[in-house]
Order: C-alpha cells, then structure tokens, then sequence
C-alpha cells in the first residue's frame, strides 16, 4: 500500500505553491492538487478535486484542505470513489507537509496518523 | 402534492429567476458575514442548472433533480454548491421512490445536514430548510412561513461555514444561504403548491 | 490602533495565494505578504519580509508564517523594526483567515487572541 | 587568540571556497533529512560575503563581521540564514569589545541560540558550534575536535527544523548545518589558529 497526498485549497496558487514546498522534502510521493474553482476564482471545484485524487498514482489517499467548504468537496469525491480516502481536518500546509515527510521517511500510517493528531484544528 | 417533472423544471427555472435577480442583494449579505460571493455562486449554478434542464424535453422528476444536482455541484464554487448538490442528489434518490414533495425536500434536507453537520440554530440555509419541512408535512408552507424561517436566522449566531469566523459579529444578520434557499421554497409555492 | 496582517510563506505563490483568499472576507484590513526569496525560489527573504511589515499601513501587526525559518526571519525583521509585531504560531492559512477576519469585524486585540489561541500548532 | 581585520576577511574567503567544493554534499546531506538546499543556500549566502568582503580595501574585524552577517541574513534564503546571520551579527557587535577569538566565537553561537532557541543535542549547527567555543577556551581547537563534534551529530535525533519533522528517521544522518559550521571552523584553524 503506497501513500500519497491531496492538497485541495480554494485558491490555485495556493494549491500550485504548496505541491512546490512540499516536493522539495517529499520528491517520491505522489502529490496532486486542486485549488479555485474550474475558472480560476476562489472557491473549489468538484471536476479539479476529482483529477486530483484520480490522476494521484498512491494506493491510499490522505486529503488536506485549507476551509470547510473544500472539505465539503473533497467529501462528495470521496463518496464517489472506490480509494481510501482520509480527510484531515488538521492545519492545512503544516499537516501536508507533516504527512508528505513522513510518507518519503517510510513511516507507517499509525505513525503518521499520531504525528498528524496535534496538527488538528478543524 | 406530487412533483411532477414539468412541475420541478418549472420550480428550478423560477428559482434561477429569482437568484438572478437578487444576485447583489445576496453577494452583500454574504459580503457582510462571509466572503462576499454568495450570490455569484448561486447565480453561475442555477444558471448551469437552467442549461441542463432545457436540454430535457420531456422532463422526468428524478432526471429533473439529478440535472440540478449535477450542475450545482459542479458550477456552484462555494460551500452551497456541495450542499445544495447533496439537497438534489437526496432528492433525486428519493424520486425514485416517491415524488410526494414533503418527502422529497425531507431528502434534500437530510442530504445538506449530511455534508454540512449542520443542526437548527447554526445559522445556516438549515434553518429555513427544517421549518419548510414541517409546514409542508401538514400541507401548509406559505410566503409567509418562508420570510419567517429565513428571518428567524438574523439573531442567530454562526457556528458553521465561514460567518462562524465572526462568531459574535453575525448576530443580526441574515444568513446568505437561508435567503437563497427562501428563494427555492418561494418558487416551489408558486410553481407547484399554488 | 488599528491592526493589520503579515503573511510570510516559503513560496511567493502561497504568499500571494493567501493574500487573495483573505481580502475577500477582510476588504478593508491592511495585509500585506511575502513569499519565497529574491530570486522567487522556495526559501524566505529578509528583505521581502521586512518590505511586508514596513508597507503594511496598520499600526500593529499579526504576523503568520508557514514553516520555522520564515518564522525566523520574521524574528529578525522584528527585532529592528518599531512597529509592535506578534509572530504567532498558529495554523498559517486559517490563522491569517482568522485574524483577517476579526479584524475586519471590529474585534478588539484580546477577542482575537483567545479565538488564535486554539489554533496553536507549533 | 586575536581576530584581526585581515585575518577575519581571509578566514571568511576560505569558507567560501569550502563551501563552494562541498556544495553538493551539503544539499545531499539536507535531501536525506530536509529538503536538499542546504549547499545552494550557503553557496549563494557565502558568495555574497565574498562580494561584500572584497570591497574592503582595509579590513576591520567588526566590519567584515558585519558584512558578512548583512550578506547571510540577505542572500541565503532558508533557516541557515537567520542563523549564520544572527552569529555574525553578535560576533560583530562583539569585535567593538573585544577581538578575542574565544568570546567572539562565543557571542556567535549565543546569536545562534537566541535566533533558533536550539539547544546541544537538537541535531543542529549548535552541536558543533558549542564543542568548538568549548576547545576554543582550553586554546585547544583542532581539525579533529571538529571532525569529532560533527560526526556526534548523527546518532542524534532532530528537534529542531525540517529535520524534526522525520523525527526518528533522522537518527544516523550528519546535520548539514553542523557539517556546514565545520567547515567554517576548519578555515578558521586553518587560516587563524596556526
Ligand atoms: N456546514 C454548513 N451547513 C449548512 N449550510 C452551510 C454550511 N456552511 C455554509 N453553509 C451555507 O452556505 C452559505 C454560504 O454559501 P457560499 O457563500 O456560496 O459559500 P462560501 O462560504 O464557500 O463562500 C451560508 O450562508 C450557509 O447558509
Ligand atoms: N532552530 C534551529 N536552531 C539551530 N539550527 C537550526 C535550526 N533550524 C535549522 N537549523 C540548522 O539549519 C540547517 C538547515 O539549513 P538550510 O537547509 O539552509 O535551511 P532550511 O531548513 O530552511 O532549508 C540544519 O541542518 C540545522 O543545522
Ligand atoms: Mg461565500
Ligand atoms: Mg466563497
Ligand atoms: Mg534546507
Ligand atoms: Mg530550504
């Protein structure tokens, strides 16, 4: 069982600029991401969430997301589609970037799930 | 009272009527509370809606749903697109079974409670969705019902979505969504229980 | 007193990113960001970060970082600037949200304290 | 042991030559445990202090402290930065007492701490910066004191940093911000201390 890792911000740059932080620490994981809705305003978008956890090449997914109504999304994709799919309602970019870590260090999923416990805030 | 499926593509045509028309008055009351968009979400969603059901010629209730479903999930951006998706797509399982219109909207209001965890009180579309559901389990949902449950979000205080940010500050405010949603239920009084 | 906002990040597209997510809920407060290093690489920039806080117009900022070395470049630039500065080390993203967003309603420094308060991650 | 202007600027230049032929292994060093800049940071930051320091015509010890530390602070982009800047920094403010290699190196690694709140055994520069105060007061900083100090980093566990984030994985890995110090300490024997 592979890990991999789904950022899903209301903002494209947000989403563009997270994958760019976390690669650096994380170059072998799958990372995919969604941000703003399918015309690039603030928001989120069900067809650009659902790229992202289909086109994410992991076998297991943990999701992050930065406001509730993206969570909302990522909730219906996650409805949809035969993946696991963790949601996390931990600090957006300090828990993908926890979580990415700890996927390139080999960890296993109850370690990163207790490194991930103290991050949650939502 | 059954919703026929010229009768929910008549309803879901008014709604988009509505919105349109009062896109700024909802963007501002968003704006107030929230980020200022609500009314242009809804207006780029019920707009897609529009467009998929005039592609329906002969419209059949639970496709009728499932349309809007579909296109307010897609097109919507903001956190009513999940829910009023979630509302549709209940409603569109339910036709399936039943078209009596208390159950149906019964549904919906499950399927937005189920992606929102919100309850009555929080402040949220809710809170004129559940009182609907009981004046149309005793045959009775009026204008006037409407106005009243979407009025009776102003001295609520926000506990979910983006207003719960301002906490304290959302007291007296009419919530964004519990208007659009007034909206809904005020084009099914004229679209389908008149 | 009015307070304003500082984003620090370690990519100019989050930076920028978090600045558009935030103005549509906080219009009217000051915010100003930094992202990346002078060369728009991943990393942070003392010069950037102190143009932030020096272009900022409020009289008092809340500053929010993504990861510990914008945090301490934030510690320099604060050390030698007069403005009164908090760093907090909240979720980045939903703390900036946060703080925007009750400044814009009005709230006094002490409100917006205790609603930061639970959001301290690190 | 006195830091005069000129042997200060050459101390400097060495280590950015140091830097620059171990560049690559710096940033190897950070891939395993950070995210693999720690060479392209330094490289960058110590070019910097070469340019700087070469528009000096007549070094003095607290301004080439100076130069050096504006160069850092600007120029390296990631946690290194702050903190080779915050030593050179108080070092410089240092030089205007005394230029006591000793209580220079001293002040510098109290800007360290200060800036990044680490302590011995964190697994960070501060784990090779405190042996060497600790030799430099006993007169007795040598290449294998360093060499020794360094390689103490890597049964430790990271507390601070990128590298904390890996927690346990980074036990048996050196830190490259304590093998980067290294070789600032191996320039300054080599062109001050013999
Ligand atoms: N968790 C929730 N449960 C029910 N309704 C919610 C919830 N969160 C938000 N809403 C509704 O959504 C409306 C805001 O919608 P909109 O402005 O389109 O989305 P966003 O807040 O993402 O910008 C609110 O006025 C409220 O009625
Ligand atoms: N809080 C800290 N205190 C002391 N040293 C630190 C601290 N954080 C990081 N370091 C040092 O900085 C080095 C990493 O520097 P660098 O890779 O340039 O920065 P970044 O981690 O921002 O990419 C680490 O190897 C460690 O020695
Ligand atoms: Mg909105
Ligand atoms: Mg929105
Ligand atoms: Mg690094
Ligand atoms: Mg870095």
């Amino acid at each position: 069982m592979t890990m991999g890792v789904v950022i899903a911000s209301h903002v494209d740059k947000i989403a563009e600029g997270v994958y760019q932080l976390i690669k650096e620490s994380a170059p072998d994981v799958s990372i995919t991401y969604a941000g703003g809705t399918d015309d690039g305003d603030v928001g989120s978008s069900y067809e650009l969430i659902e790229a992202a956890i289909n086109n994410n090449e992991a076998d297991e997914l943990y999701c992050f997301y930065d406001l509730g109504s993206a969570k909302m999304t990522l909730d219906m994709v996650s409805d949809m589609s035969d993946k696991p799919i963790t949601i996390f309602d931990a600090a957006f970019i300090e828990g993908a970037y926890t979580a990415s870590v700890l996927i390139q260090g080999g960890y296993k999923k109850e370690e990163i799930d207790a490194q991930l416990a103290p991050l949650k805030i939502k | 009272m059954e919703l026929t499926g010229d009768k929910a593509k008549a309803w879901l045509l008014n709604f988009e009527a509505k919105i349109q028309e009062h896109k700024a008055y909802l963007s501002d009351l968003d704006q107030a509370i929230g980020d200022g968009d609500h009314g242009s979400n809804m207006a780029r969603g019920t707009e897609a809606v529009k467009v998929n059901l005039e592609k329906i010629a002969e419209p059949e209730t639970a496709e009728v749903l499932k349309q809007a479903a579909m296109a307010l999930i897609s097109k919507v951006g903001g956190a009513s697109g999940p829910l009023y998706g979630s509302a549709f797509m209940q409603m569109a399982k339910t036709a399936k079974e039943t078209t009596d219109i208390h159950e149906l909207i019964e549904a919906g209001l499950e399927g937005i409670k189920h992606r929102g965890k919100a309850d009555v009180g929080d402040k949220t579309m809710v809170d004129t969705w559940a009182p609907v559901v009981e004046a149309l389990a005793k045959d009775a949902l009026t204008n006037e019902a409407i106005t009243q449950a979407v009025d009776a979000t102003k001295p609520l205080k926000a506990k979910k979505g983006r207003a719960s940010y301002v906490g304290e500050r959302s007291i007296g405010a009419l919530d964004p969504g519990a208007v659009s949603s007034g909206y809904l239920f005020t084009a099914l009084v004229e679209e389908v229980l008149q």
